[in-house]
């Protein structure tokens, strides 16, 4: 019977003592917002600041009130944060001052997890991650394990993956369209958008089995070959796709409301984006060409052809424009998959345990929120020594608080569906 | 936009549209959806080419699931219907048998001395060594503990584990499926099952007769310690009622007059095992 | 003369209660009508069990809301908390009186019928505004304060935009306007400019879509009805869909003819058979008005904040000045 | 720059970790290098006797590849500079290293607990970091429960729960009165 001892606390680092942490509590002039004694209340404008020191001078800046200003919690709970996200909202009257994105209520784990897991049963994990591209989720891993183990999918296999990831950017990006509208208060366009989604996860559930965390994946290739199921399905549903996407277009484009609120707003720059380390469509959405299928082509994407859309505004709306876009884009390119599809096994010879040398990979996709990439450490033994997961999403969430001060209450939602967040990959 | 409008009553000319267009939902329970061939949502037990479960309630699978989703129930090799889940919520767990094989502290029921019985540590390294220590060998040195003990105590099945770098899941597991026995010999317990299909099928009737034939009530035990009665309801998982158990042999479906005859069938064989010990 | 008092009185009283009573189905009807209206045009079937097509799946939630616990607030204001739905609904049923079912059914046919109505309607901005305030929540308080904002701001171009109709037939009171329209033609034809105007401010002052900042769901969560729950809550969700009615039954009744019907009737009739024939037609009209509110719902996104606002100082209001300006030069110029 | 390592499409070399400022800043700023986006910072940890490592993965236009910079940290006293300043966008990814590894970047502003609660007193991704139980702070803290039946004895939980509330505080008119029995903290075994 092995047993361990009680985990042994490691110290931190910045850990505060009492005297540190009495100096900083009178420095930002913080008192308790529920005081020891007694049940009052310190404020109406206290509530919300929590009863501790503040750790870092950009928490003390959130954290202490100037007059008028009182803090506003969206979330963890709250209608319109895409999951279990929390913003931490400084507002004076209805325009906001600032905002603190607080995370990690959905943090799973899964980079620990995933270094207790073979390389096969990893693939198996990363797929809650970012919940609407779940076949990215899978590419970038299967990329760096190959890389790692030194093997090549079969070409079918490579076509195979283009075309589910393909169909899966399409719902992602249909569903975004969706989700904004719906940010903004129109009911009609998320459901249009969940039946185009709802015809790709079933036909994607026809070839994986699944119909959200598809798990369809493997090291050295893909599950299983595609079947008559899954094409006749891709045939029903590529001949509605575009008057699918069109109606929410009708709905959504030209509206004067939807442009009103969009346009102009949450903008940025292309270099501001790239600082931020925003990346996919926000980012070609700034002006700035980089897809990490054409800059890095991985699978297939050498032997399309498609170039790099981009628009100008930076803006939501150009988000918006951009997304759309890429739906036609998409669905081009799946055209040309079934167009050039070869024939041939689908999964490389490749053992049950798979014990890599030990070494490095480095695996990047483009996701529909962005680079999406997977850096992988093999020590030779049978699990990943160290597995790190690049989600797009939690690091285009930065961009939140540059955009929003001087805005209203009302624009944090739309900016935010605008970006796309997933918060499942946010707290991985 | 050419004109300020347009935009809007697009949308409007949209959402009108579709008020009249055929609609997408699906009535769930009426309409059901189509089910593609791979899928894998539903768990399913795997089928060998004679159309028999693969599965044999080892338990392995639930044992060792990290987060513990697996809640499974079965019959084990004695018929004995076995499941495994969190105790608490399941009454049915009260069986120590289950009890064990879930990697719990059996539940003394009776003859509680038994229960955690010192066991012979040295005489059982030497019968493992005896065998060459080799996990292959994990039948036969269950057999050679049972046949000195009568059961397989549950600190000799630690000891085995430990020597032969087994998990102890799987060395339960072992035990359980080989036949072997995990309860002391001695005191037989009767159970009438009392679940709703048994009281429809005559259980009752059967009830009556077993307290006729052994003289003692439900929680009662025979004055000499080796039968016990009680009422159960999870004996026969309601397939082959009126049922009733034996330590952990099952009969059913059996009415008054079969009751009878089996308690007291079982109560002859004991006395002459005991008589001949 | 004591009799006739006593009439008026006993008239007025059950005139009140059935009005009262008309509430609740007309809720209920309302929340119906959205309920599968939206759904259509979501493309979905929309809810099909309750009842036969599903239509009574509002009445059934009507009752969970009767037997939802009622929960106030740790540090709500208990007194202005429970008080903000009775005020809310109340300035709704209250503001029915003065609606012109029909001929002769009327509640309350003042000489001031329209100058009642709008003071009345406006009576309900206090009861959201106090319900944001007792709340003790921070999104309430922001509903509250957007509320009293919106429907104080869009109170005046309501008001002036009815104001040149007022000037065109020379009357404040409901029943001498549709008689006044009978032989004029709807002020449809005379007043266009005043129906826009009239439509878009009166979507705001009950907050529909996509002017519904108030309860702005994916902002403000519920705004002022974050904290209520059980009848409470109730109340305000059927004083919305009271004012709903209320709002589509008064454009009707000013710009669209009241009871009249489209084409003028054959013969004359007269007695009840006159006032059925008039409440068939002005519920045509009203819920034809209704559905295009919740038609606008299915469709539209919501408007900010700011621009909301804007919309009522910067457009709304300049226009009525100008369409009030127009009529009074057209009235005195063609001595109409 | 030491250990220049290639793969079919990466490129990567080991820095000391004093020195990740100068050498990311040259890579960005130079017009021939031209590695103007920040793709991934990640941290390793090599074991309790060895070191960390902060991993930047770069991006340029002008080279067909991902570079990779390895800034070799020191365990005993792990801290490196942060490179905020040049990209904005690192505040998240310092932020999740500080917090799952406790290393500690100078000159980073928000350096706060990103996914783990604030008074999280541990770093999970270290390799000396053990998984705990679900209750972290039970007796069962870091081992496997089903090795340990004893842990699952629920008694405790039962006679914790079985607390009968005073109707006053049931309306909540007297917070914190007459809840000391029901405290889970004080009972030794935690509800799994």
């Amino acid at each position: 019977m092995t047993r361990t001892d009680p985990e042994p606390r490691i110290p931190d680092p910045i850990e505060l003592d009492a005297a540190e942490e009495a100096r900083l509590r009178a420095a930002a002039g913080l008192v308790p917002a529920r005081p020891e004694s007694g049940g009052e209340y310190a404020g109406f404008d206290q509530v919300g600041i929590p009863d501790r020191p503040p750790q870092t001078d950009r928490e003390r800046e959130v954290y202490s009130l100037d007059e008028g200003e009182m803090l506003i919690n969206m979330g963890p709970q709250h209608p319109s944060t895409h999951g279990v996200m929390r913003l931490v909202v400084k507002v004076r009257g209805e325009i906001i001052v600032d905002i603190d994105p607080v995370l990690g209520y959905l943090h799973r784990g899964i980079e620990k997890l995933c270094e207790n897991a073979t390389y096969t049963t990893v693939l198996t994990y990363v797929d809650p991650m970012d919940y609407l591209s779940t076949m990215h989720n899978e590419h970038a891993p299967a990329i760096a394990f190959e890389k790692l183990y030194g093997i090549k999918a079969p070409p079918r296999a490579e076509y195979i993956r283009a075309l589910v990831v393909e169909l899966n950017r399409v719902f992602s990006h249909g569903l975004m369209m969706g989700f904004l509208a719906l940010d903004m208060g129109g009911l009609t366009p998320i459901l249009y958008s969940f039946i185009n989604r709802d015809e790709i996860v079933d036909m994607l559930s026809a070839i994986s089995g699944q119909r959200m965390l598809f798990n369809f994946f493997r090291v050295g290739g893909v599950n299983w070959d595609t079947n008559d199921e899954f094409l006749s399905r891709l045939g029903t549903w590529r001949s509605r796709v575009l008057k699918n996407i069109e109606m929410n277009e009708d709905m959504i484009t030209g509206n004067e409301i939807f442009r009103s609120r969009t346009i102009g707003m949450g903008t940025l720059t292309g270099d501001q984006a790239i600082s931020l380390g925003v990346t996919g469509p926000n980012l070609r959405a700034s002006g700035v060409p980089f897809d990490v299928r054409k800059a890095k082509p991985y699978s297939i994407y050498d032997e399309l052809e498609f170039d790099v859309i981009t628009h100008e505004g930076g803006d939501s709306y150009s988000r918006y424009l951009q997304r759309i876009a890429e739906i036609k884009q998409s669905i081009h390119l799946i055209d040309q998959i079934i167009d050039k599809m070869p024939h041939g096994p689908v999964q490389a010879q490749v053992p049950g345990i798979i014990r890599p040398r030990p070494g490095r990979a480095y695996g990047a996709v483009e996701s529909p929120r962005g680079l999406y990439s997977v850096y992988a450490i093999s020590d030779g033994g049978p699990t990943p020594y160290r597995f790190r997961m690049r989600d797009p999403s939690f690091i285009s969430l930065q961009a939140l608080p540059k955009l929003m001060p001087g805005r209203l209450v009302a624009d944090t939602m739309a900016v935010m569906a605008s970006l796309d967040p997933v918060m499942g990959g946010v707290d991985k | 936009m050419a004109f300020p409008g347009i935009g809007i009553a697009r949308g409007l000319a949209t959402t009108f549209r579709n008020f009249f267009a055929p609609k997408v939902t699906r009535q769930y329970p009426e309409q059901r959806p189509e089910i593609p061939d791979r899928w894998r949502g539903r768990l399913d037990l795997i089928y060998d080419p004679f159309g028999e479960h693969k599965c044999e309630v080892c338990f392995q699978c639930a044992q060792v699931c990290p987060v513990e989703a697996i809640d499974m129930s079965g019959f084990d090799s004695q018929g004995n219907r076995i499941r495994y889940g969190m105790p608490e919520i399941y009454d049915e767990r009260k069986d120590p048998n289950a009890y064990r094989r879930a990697g719990l502290a059996a539940r003394p029921m009776r003859n509680p001395a038994r229960w955690d019985e010192e066991v012979d540590a040295p005489w059982v390294d030497e019968t493992i060594d005896g065998f060459g220590g080799r996990p292959e060998s994990l039948v036969a040195i269950f057999r050679a503990t049972q046949g000195r003990y009568g059961y397989l105590p549950e600190q000799a099945l630690r000891r085995i584990s430990d020597r032969l770098s087994i998990h102890w899941a799987q060395v339960f597991g072992a035990a359980g499926l080989g036949g072997f026995r995990l309860l002391p010999a001695d005191g037989h317990v009767v159970t009438v099952c009392d679940c709703t299909s048994c009281r429809f099928a005559g259980g009752p009737a059967v009830l009556a007769a077993i307290r006729e034939e052994l003289g003692i009530g439900p929680g009662e035990e025979t004055p000499d310690g080796a039968f016990s009665l009680e009422v159960g309801t999870d004996v026969g998982a309601g397939t082959i009622s009126p049922a009733i158990r034996i330590d952990t042999l099952v009969y059913g479906p059996v009415d008054a007059d079969q009751a009878r005859h089996i308690v007291s069938e079982r109560r002859r064989s004991a006395v002459s095992a005991g008589s001949g010990s | 003369m004591d009799f006739e008092l006593l009439l008026g009185i006993g008239r007025f009283l059950l005139a009140t209660t059935l009005l009262l009573l008309l509430t609740v189905p007309t809720a209920f009807i309302i929340i119906q009508i959205e309920l599968k209206v939206i759904a259509s045009m979501n493309l979905r079937l929309g809810p099909n069990r309750i009842g036969p097509s599903g239509m009574f799946q509002s009445t059934i939630h009507g009752f969970k809301v009767l037997a939802k616990e009622d929960t106030v607030p740790d540090q709500a204001d208990r007194g202005t908390f429970t008080l903000a739905p009775w005020m809310v609904y109340m300035a709704a049923a209250m503001s029915m009186l003065v609606i012109p079912f029909a001929p002769g059914a009327v509640a309350a046919d003042f000489n001031i019928g329209i100058v009642y109505f709008f003071a009345v309607l406006g009576l309900s901005v206090v009861g959201l505004l106090v319900a944001g305030w007792a709340s003790y929540n921070k999104y309430s308080l922001l509903g509250g304060l957007r509320s009293a904002a919106q429907m104080v701001s869009y109170e005046i171009p309501l008001t002036l935009s009815i104001v040149g109709a007022v000037v065109l037939a020379g009357t404040l009171n409901f029943s001498e306007l549709i008689a006044w329209q009978r032989d004029h033609g709807w002020l449809l034809i005379w007043q266009p400019i005043g129906l826009g105007i009239f439509y878009i401010a009166s979507l705001a002052e009950i907050n529909r879509t996509p002017f519904d900042m108030i309860e702005a769901d994916s902002e403000l969560v519920a705004g002022p009805f974050t904290e209520y729950s059980g009848m409470r809550f109730g109340f305000f969700f059927f004083a919305e869909y009271v004012a709903l009615f209320i709002m589509s039954g008064i454009l009707v009744s000013l710009f669209f003819g009241g009871w009249l019907a489209p084409w003028p009737l054959p013969a004359q009739l007269d007695g009840f058979a006159g006032t059925l024939y008039g409440i068939f037609w002005f519920f045509l009209k009203t819920y034809f008005f209704i559905f295009v509110a919740v038609w606008l719902r299915a469709t539209l996104p919501r408007v900010r904040v700011d621009q909301l606002m804007g919309v009522a100082w910067k457009v709304l209001l300049p226009l009525a000045l100008v369409n009030l300006f127009i009529t009074a030069i057209a009235v005195v110029v063609f001595d109409l | 720059m030491r250990n220049l390592w290639t793969d079919e499409d990466t490129v990567e070399f080991s820095i000391p970790g004093d020195r990740n400022v100068e050498v990311l800043g040259t890579l960005r700023d130079d017009p021939d290098l031209a590695f103007f986006m920040l793709a991934d910072a990640a941290a390793v940890d090599y074991g309790v006797d060895a070191h960390f490592e902060v991993v930047y993965h770069l991006f340029s236009w002008k080279h067909p590849g991902w570079l990779r910079v390895r800034a070799r940290v020191d365990r005993s006293e792990p801290r490196i500079r942060s490179i905020t300043d040049m990209w904005e966008g690192a505040m998240f990814h310092e932020r999740e290293m500080y917090d799952m590894m406790g290393i500690v970047f100078e000159g980073n502003r928000d350096l706060r607990r990103i996914y783990m609660s604030p008074d999280y007193r541990s770093f999970p991704l270290r390799k000396d970091f053990v998984l705990p139980d679900d209750a972290a702070d039970s007796p069962a803290a870091g081992v496997n429960p089903l090795e340990r039946p004893e842990t699952w004895d629920l008694s405790h939980f039962r006679e914790a729960v079985a607390v009968t509330f005073p109707p006053s505080d049931l309306r909540g008119d007297a917070p914190g009165e007459g809840v000391e029995g029901g405290d889970f903290a004080d009972s030794e075994s935690r509800p799994r």
